[in-house]
C-alpha cells in the first residue's frame, strides 16, 4: 500500500533522512523503531507532505504522492496521528472528531453517525466527554481523541507517531490495546515508537532507523529476540537484568 | 440626564459600526497572526463600491450593500495574495507582513484617489429616509435602528459561520495550528482566503454604513478607522471575536461621551491613552485572547 | 573566573497542572562532564531553561558555588559564568564567523557607554582587542580560514563549532550543551567529543543533554537519567545502563 | 546651470531632514524594537524648538539641542513600559503614542496653536547648518556601528534568546535605542520647525510615520548608509520623474511591497551582503 524509496530529507540544515526505503503492505502493521533523534518523526512528516524530501519517492496505492501538499495526502486516506497528539485544545471533543471527517473527502459521503459511534465504541470515554474542550482531557484521553479523529477520516493507512509518549504505563497499554483491535479489523498501520519492546510485540514487521538510515529490518518477532536491537538503545546492556 | 442617555444611545450605535470594522481586522489576526494594515483601505473601497452602485448604477441600497460586501471581500482576498502569501511561503517575520500590508494599503488608497479625483462623494439625498422616533424621551432615527439591526444580523451571521458550520470549524482549526489542520485534510491556503473574504466583506458593510451615517465617502476615510480599529481590538484582545464586539461598544461610548462633554481633540487622547494603558497592564486585552510569549524575563 | 560547582536542590517546575520537572537534585563540579539523558518529553529542555534563567522555578534552588541564582535573569546567569548552546544551532546567519564569536565577549566589555557611543579611541581599541581574541579562538578551532564567511553559509558541523567558540568567548565556568551532536554521524560526534574533553580539562564543568547514548556513555563521568520529570537513576555509566528502572524507561516494561 | 542647482537646494535640504528622521526609525529597528514613535518624537521636537526659538528667543543651536533633549527624554520615558512588549504590541503601543501627541497638539491650543498650528516662524536654518547637523548625526551612526553597539543591536534583533544567553542586557539596549530614536526624532522635528516657517499637527501624523518607515525599509536596517539612501530615493524620485509626482502614493506602495518581498534587507544591505558573499566566493576559489 505504501512504498517509500530512497527518501532523503534535510531539516533545519541537518540531513535528517538518507536513502530510506520501506514498504507497508495492505492489512499489515509495521513499526519503525529507533532512538530519539533518529529521524522517525521527520520520516512520517515527509510521507505526510509536511516536509519536502530532496530525493526519493513516496508511492501510495500506486500513485506518486511525493510532492503533494499535506492536506491532499490526508484526503487520499494517508493519515497521521502526530507526535504529542496535537489536539485542537479550545475545540470540543466532538468538534475535533468532526474535523477528522474532512479527510474522507470524496472517498465516501455516507454514514457520518456510524463513524462517530464507531469511535465512541472504541473509546467510550470520548462519548462521555464529547462536549468538553479537547485541551481539558488527560494525556491518554487526548491520544485516544487523536486516534479517533484520524479514524473519522477512514484512513486507508494510519500512521502513528509515538502514541505512548508521556503516557502512564496503564494508559499506554490501553492505547496499544485499541491499536490491536484496529489491526484485527484489518486496518493498515505504520507505527513509530521509541519504546521498542512494545512496538515489536504488537507489529508484524519492523524497521530500525538510526541517524536517518534504516540499519535493520525484519519480522518484528525476529527483531525482538535479536540482542543487537536492544544494544541500539542501551549499548552493552546486560540482557539478564532487563 | 436625558442628554447622557441620548449620548449613550448614540455611542452604542457608533460602537456597533466600529465593532463591525474591527471584527474583520481581529479575525485575520486571530487566524493568521498578522496585522492587516490594508483593512482600512478595503473598508474605504467598500464604501466607494456601495456609493457607485447607488449613484452610477441607480440600484437600491440593499443591492449596494451586498455589492460592497462582495467587492470588498474580493479586494481583501487580493490583499492576501499580494501582501501576505508571498511572505508566508518564505516564513518571513511579522515585521515584513506589516510593511507589505501598508504598501498595499497605499496602492489601494492611491487607486481610489485617482478614481475619485480626490473628491468627497455623498450618497444622494433620499437614499435613506430621514425618520425619527421618540422612545422614552430619546430621539432614535430610522437610520440608527437599521444600523444596529444590520450590525446584529452580520455579527450573528459571523458567529453562526464560525461556530456552527464546518467552514467555521476549519477556520478555528487553522487558527490554532496550521500543521494539524493540514494533517486533517484542511487546505490551509483556502481557509486563509476564506478568512480574508469574510474579513473584507465585513469591512465593506461597515464602509457603506459609515458612508451613509456620516454622508461622506473619500479616499482617506480608511485611515482614521484603521487607527481606531487598533484601539478596539486592543481593548478586546487581539484575535478575539467577542473582544472586538465589546471593545467596539466601549469605544463608541467613550468617544461619544468624551466628545459631548469634553472636546473632540481630547477624546482621541483619552481613547489612545486607554489603549496604551491596556497594552502595558494587560496586553491580552480586557477579554483575554492571544498572548504572544516574550522571553526576556523568567516565565 | 574562579571555578565553582553548579548544584540543583529539589528543583521543580509546574506547567498548569503538570509537573514537568519534579524535585530534581544533582551537581556539576568544575572539570566534570555530567550527562543528562531521558526519553522524549522527560523534561530535559525544561531543566536547561530553568538553569539558564528562561523559566521560573516552582520550588527548589539552583546554586553556582555559594551564590543562589534561582531567580536571576538570563543575562545575569550568563555573566555569572554559565554558558549554553541550543538544540537547533542559533547563529547570526548574515554576520561573519568572526563577528559571531566576537559577540560572545560582550559581557567582558569594560569601556563606558558614552565612550562606545562616540567611538572614542578607548572603545575602538577594545573592539579591536576583542576581535583579536575572537580570532585566537578561531585559530584554536582550526577555523581561521572561515573568519569572514557569513555564518549561515557554513556546513552544519562548522556552525556547531562556531556556536561552541562563541560559548567559550564568554569564559564560562560551566557550559550547558543541549543535544550538541544531534544530526551528526559518529565521526563528527567523536571529533566534537574530543573538544568537549579538552574544555573540561581546563576546569570547566559541562552538563551534557543528549539523545545519543553511545556518545553520552563514552564522555561522561556521571549520568543522571530523567523520566517524566524525575531523576530515576544517577551514577557512573556502567551502573546507570544496567539499572532496571532505566532499562524499563527506554525499552518498556 | 546655477538656476538649476539653486532649484535643487530646497530638495537637498529636504533629503537631509528626512534622513535625520529616517535615522530615528533606523536605530530602533536595528535593535529589534518595532517602534513607530518617530513621528511623535518629531512632533515634540518641532513644537519644542519652535517655542524655544520663536517665543523665547533661544539661539538656534540651543533650540535644536533642546528639541533633541525633549525627544530623548520622551524616548527614555516611553522605553520604561515598552521594553516589556514585543513585535506588534510594541508597534501598536507606539502608534498610540503618536496619536496621543497629535491630539494633545490639537488640544493644547494656547501652547501649540491648536489646529491652526504655529505660523510665521523665523527661518533659522539653511543648507550649511543642515549639512553640519547631518554630518554630526551621520558620524554618531557610524560610531554606533564601529564601536560594538551596532553589533549588539544586530544580535538582539536576530536572536534575542542567544543575546540574552551571552549576557547582553536586552532591556538596557532597548532603552538606549528608544532614547537615541527620541533624540534623533526630536532633532529632525526641530529641523523641520526651524526651516518651514509654519507648523501644524497633521505634519506629524500617520503619513509621516509611514514615510519614515518606508525610508528605512527601502534603504536598509543595518548599514547607516541605508536610511540616507532610502530617504534620498523616496524624496527625489517624484521630483526627478515628474510624471510620477501625481502617483507618489502609488509608487511608494508598489516599492514597499516589492522591496519587502524581494529585497527584504533593503537596497544598501542587500548590496552589502551580496558583495560580501562574492568576496568570500573569490577568496575560497583562490586560497
Amino acid at each position: 500500500m505504501l512504498e517509500v524509496t530512497d527518501l532523503a530529507t534535510a531539516y533545519d540544515g541537518i540531513t535528517a533522512l538518507r536513502g530510506v526505503t520501506l514498504r507497508v503492505p495492505t492489512g499489515s502493521m509495521v513499526a519503525i523503531v529507533g532512538p530519539n533523534g533518529a529521524g522517525k518523526s521527520t520520516l512520517l512528516n515527509t510521507i505526510s507532505g509536511v516536509l519536502r524530501p530532496h530525493a526519493g519517492t513516496v508511492r501510495f496505492d500506486g500513485a506518486d504522492v511525493t510532492r503533494l501538499p499535506a492536506h491532499k495526502v490526508a484526503r487520499l486516506g494517508l493519515l497521521q496521528v502526530p507526535e504529542g497528539r496535537q489536539i485542537l485544545g479550545p475545540l470540543s471533543v466532538e468538534e475535533n472528531l468532526l474535523l477528522g471527517r474532512l479527510a474522507r473527502g470524496a472517498r465516501a459521503a455516507d454514514g457520518t453517525a456510524d463513524d462517530l459511534d464507531a469511535v465512541f465504541s472504541l473509546f467510550p470515554i470520548l462519548a462521555e466527554r464529547r462536549r468538553q474542550e479537547g485541551g481539558s482531557l488527560s494525556g491518554g484521553q487526548q491520544q485516544m481523541l487523536a486516534i479517533g479523529r484520524a479514524l473519522m477520516g477512514r484512513p486507508r493507512l494510519l500512521m502513528l507517531d509515538e502514541p505512548s509518549l508521556g503516557l502512564s504505563p496503564i494508559m499506554a497499554r490501553q492505547v496499544f490495546d485499541a491499536l490491536a483491535t484496529l489491526k484485527a479489523r484489518g486496518q493498515t498501520i505504520l507505527l513509530v515508537e521509541q519504546n521498542a519492546r512494545r512496538a515489536l510485540a504488537s507489529t508484524d514487521f519492523a524497521y530500525v532507523l538510526e541517524q536517518g538510515r534504516i540499519v535493520q529490518e525484519g519480522p518484528s518477532a525476529a527483531l525482538a529476540s535479536d540482542p543487537r536491537i536492544i544494544s541500539h538503545y542501551l549499548p552493552e546492556t546486560d540482557l539478564s537484568t532487563s | 440626564m436625558t442628554l447622557v442617555f441620548q449620548q449613550i444611545l448614540n455611542g452604542f450605535v457608533v460602537g456597533g459600526t466600529y465593532a463591525l470594522f474591527a471584527l474583520g481586522f481581529t479575525l485575520i489576526f486571530g487566524v493568521l497572526h498578522v496585522l492587516n494594515l490594508a483593512h482600512g483601505a478595503v473598508f474605504m473601497w467598500g464604501a466607494f463600491v456601495g456609493l457607485f452602485t447607488v449613484t452610477s448604477l441607480g440600484l437600491p441600497l440593499y443591492v449596494a450593500f451586498i455589492a460592497a460586501m462582495l467587492a470588498a471581500g474580493l479586494i481583501s482576498v487580493l490583499v492576501d495574495l499580494v501582501a501576505f502569501r508571498p511572505l508566508r511561503a518564505r516564513g518571513s517575520p511579522e515585521f515584513a507582513a506589516i510593511i507589505s500590508s501598508i504598501g498595499v494599503a497605499q496602492i489601494l488608497m492611491s487607486l481610489a484617489q485617482i478614481a475619485s479625483q480626490t473628491q468627497v462623494y455623498r450618497f444622494p439625498f433620499g437614499t435613506f429616509p430621514i425618520v425619527f422616533y421618540n422612545v422614552l424621551g430619546l430621539r432614535i432615527s430610522l437610520q440608527q435602528i437599521v444600523i444596529v439591526a444590520s450590525v446584529v444580523v452580520l455579527v450573528a451571521l459571523l458567529l453562526g459561520i464560525l461556530f456552527a458550520t464546518s467552514f467555521g470549524r476549519q477556520i478555528r482549526a487553522v487558527a490554532i495550528s496550521e500543521r494539524t489542520a493540514a494533517l486533517l485534510g484542511i487546505s490551509v491556503s483556502n481557509i486563509h482566503g476564506l478568512t480574508f473574504f469574510i474579513s473584507g466583506a465585513l469591512a465593506g458593510a461597515a464602509g457603506v454604513i459609515i458612508g451613509i451615517a456620516f454622508n461622506s465617502v473619500h479616499f482617506l476615510m480608511g485611515e482614521p478607522y484603521l487607527l481606531r480599529g487598533f484601539v478596539v481590538i486592543i481593548l478586546g484582545g487581539l484575535g478575539s471575536i467577542t473582544g472586538a464586539l465589546a471593545g467596539g461598544l466601549i469605544f463608541g461610548m467613550v468617544q461619544t461621551l468624551s466628545i459631548a462633554f469634553l472636546s473632540s481633540a481630547l477624546s482621541d487622547a483619552i481613547l489612545f491613552g486607554m489603549m496604551f494603558l491596556i497594552l502595558l497592564v494587560r496586553p491580552s486585552g480586557l477579554f483575554g485572547a492571544l498572548h504572544r510569549q516574550v522571553r526576556v524575563v523568567r516565565q | 573566573m574562579t571555578a565553582s560547582t553548579l548544584s540543583l536542590e529539589g528543583v521543580s517546575r509546574r506547567f498548569g497542572g503538570v509537573l514537568a520537572v519534579e524535585n530534581v537534585s544533582f551537581s556539576v563540579a568544575p572539570g566534570e562532564i555530567v550527562g543528562l539523558i531521558g526519553p522524549n518529553g522527560a523534561g530535559k529542555s525544561t531543566l536547561v531553561n530553568l538553569i539558564a534563567g528562561l523559566l521560573r522555578l516552582t520550588s527548589g534552588r539552583i546554586l553556582l558555588g555559594a551564590a543562589d541564582i534561582s531567580t536571576a535573569e538570563a543575562p545575569e546567569i550568563a555573566r555569572a559564568g554559565i554558558a549554553r548552546t541550543f538544540q537547533t544551532v542559533r547563529l547570526l546567519k548574515d554576520e561573519s564567523v568572526l563577528d559571531n564569536v566576537a559577540i560572545g565577549f560582550h559581557a567582558q566589555q569594560k569601556s563606558p557607554l558614552l565612550a562606545r557611543l562616540l567611538a572614542l579611541p578607548a572603545a575602538l581599541a577594545e573592539v579591536r582587542a576583542t576581535r583579536e581574541q575572537a580570532f585566537a579562538i578561531l585559530e584554536r578551532f582550526d577555523m581561521a580560514g572561515f573568519a569572514h564567511v557569513p555564518a549561515g553559509a557554513l556546513s552544519y558541523g562548522h556552525q556547531r563549532r562556531v556556536e561552541m567558540m562563541r560559548t567559550l568567548a564568554l569564559r564560562p565556568n560551566l557550559i550547558l550543551l543541549d543535544e550538541p551532536v544531534a544530526g551528526m554521524n559518529d565521526v563528527e560526534a567523536d571529533a566534537l567529543g574530543r573538544i568537549f574533553q579538552g574544555i573540561a580539562g581546563e576546569g570547566i564543568g559541562i552538563l551534557l543533554i543528549e539523545h545519543n547514548m553511545r556518545f553520552v556513555m563514552s564522555l561522561c563521568g556521571r549520568i543522571n537519567v530523567l523520566d517524566s520529570g524525575r531523576i530515576i537513576a544517577s551514577g557512573p555509566p556502567a551502573q546507570v545502563r544496567s539499572d532496571p528502572a532505566v532499562v524499563a524507561a527506554y525499552l518498556g516494561a | 546651470m546655477i538656476g538649476f542647482v539653486s532649484s535643487l537646494q530646497p530638495l537637498g535640504e529636504l533629503v537631509l531632514v528626512n534622513a535625520c528622521l529616517a535615522f530615528s526609525q533606523y536605530v530602533v529597528l536595528r535593535a529589534g524594537v518595532f517602534s513607530l514613535a518617530t513621528a511623535g518624537f518629531a512632533s515634540l521636537g518641532a513644537y519644542g524648538a519652535a517655542i524655544l526659538a520663536a517665543r523665547h528667543g533661544v539661539p538656534m543651536p540651543l533650540a535644536l539641542v533642546g528639541a533633541g533633549l525633549i525627544g530623548a527624554v520622551a524616548g527614555l520615558v516611553l522605553s520604561v513600559p515598552l521594553s516589556r512588549l514585543r513585535g506588534v504590541y510594541q508597534a501598536i503601543a507606539t502608534l498610540a503614542f503618536v496619536q496621543i501627541v497629535l491630539s494633545l497638539a490639537l488640544y493644547l491650543e494656547p501652547v501649540t496653536g491648536g489646529a491652526m498650528g504655529m505660523n510665521g516662524l523665523p527661518r533659522l536654518i539653511g543648507g550649511w547648518e543642515l549639512i553640519l547637523v547631518f554630518g554630526v548625526i551621520f558620524y554618531a551612526m557610524l560610531a554606533l556601528s564601529r564601536a560594538g553597539i551596532g553589533s549588539t543591536f544586530d544580535a538582539i534583533r536576530q536572536e534575542e534568546t542567544v543575546a540574552v544567553s551571552l549576557g547582553i542586557r536586552v532591556v538596557d539596549y532597548h532603552r538606549l535605542a528608544f532614547a537615541l530614536s527620541g533624540a534623533l526624532g526630536g532633532l529632525g522635528g526641530g529641523l523641520m520647525a526651524l526651516r518651514n516657517y509654519s507648523l501644524v499637527p497633521e505634519d506629524f501624523g500617520f503619513p509621516l510615520l509611514i514615510a519614515v518607515l518606508t525610508f528605512v525599509v527601502l534603504g536598509g536596517r543595518v548599514s547607516p548608509v541605508g536610511p540616507v539612501v532610502g530617504a534620498a530615493v523616496l524624496t527625489l524620485l517624484p521630483e526627478i520623474a515628474r510624471p510620477l509626482a501625481d502617483y507618489r502614493l502609488l509608487v511608494n506602495g508598489v516599492l514597499m511591497v516589492l522591496v519587502i518581498i524581494y529585497w527584504p534587507h533593503g537596497i544598501v544591505d542587500t548590496i552589502r551582503l551580496h558583495l560580501r558573499q562574492r568576496r568570500h566566493a573569490v577568496s575560497q576559489a583562490a586560497p
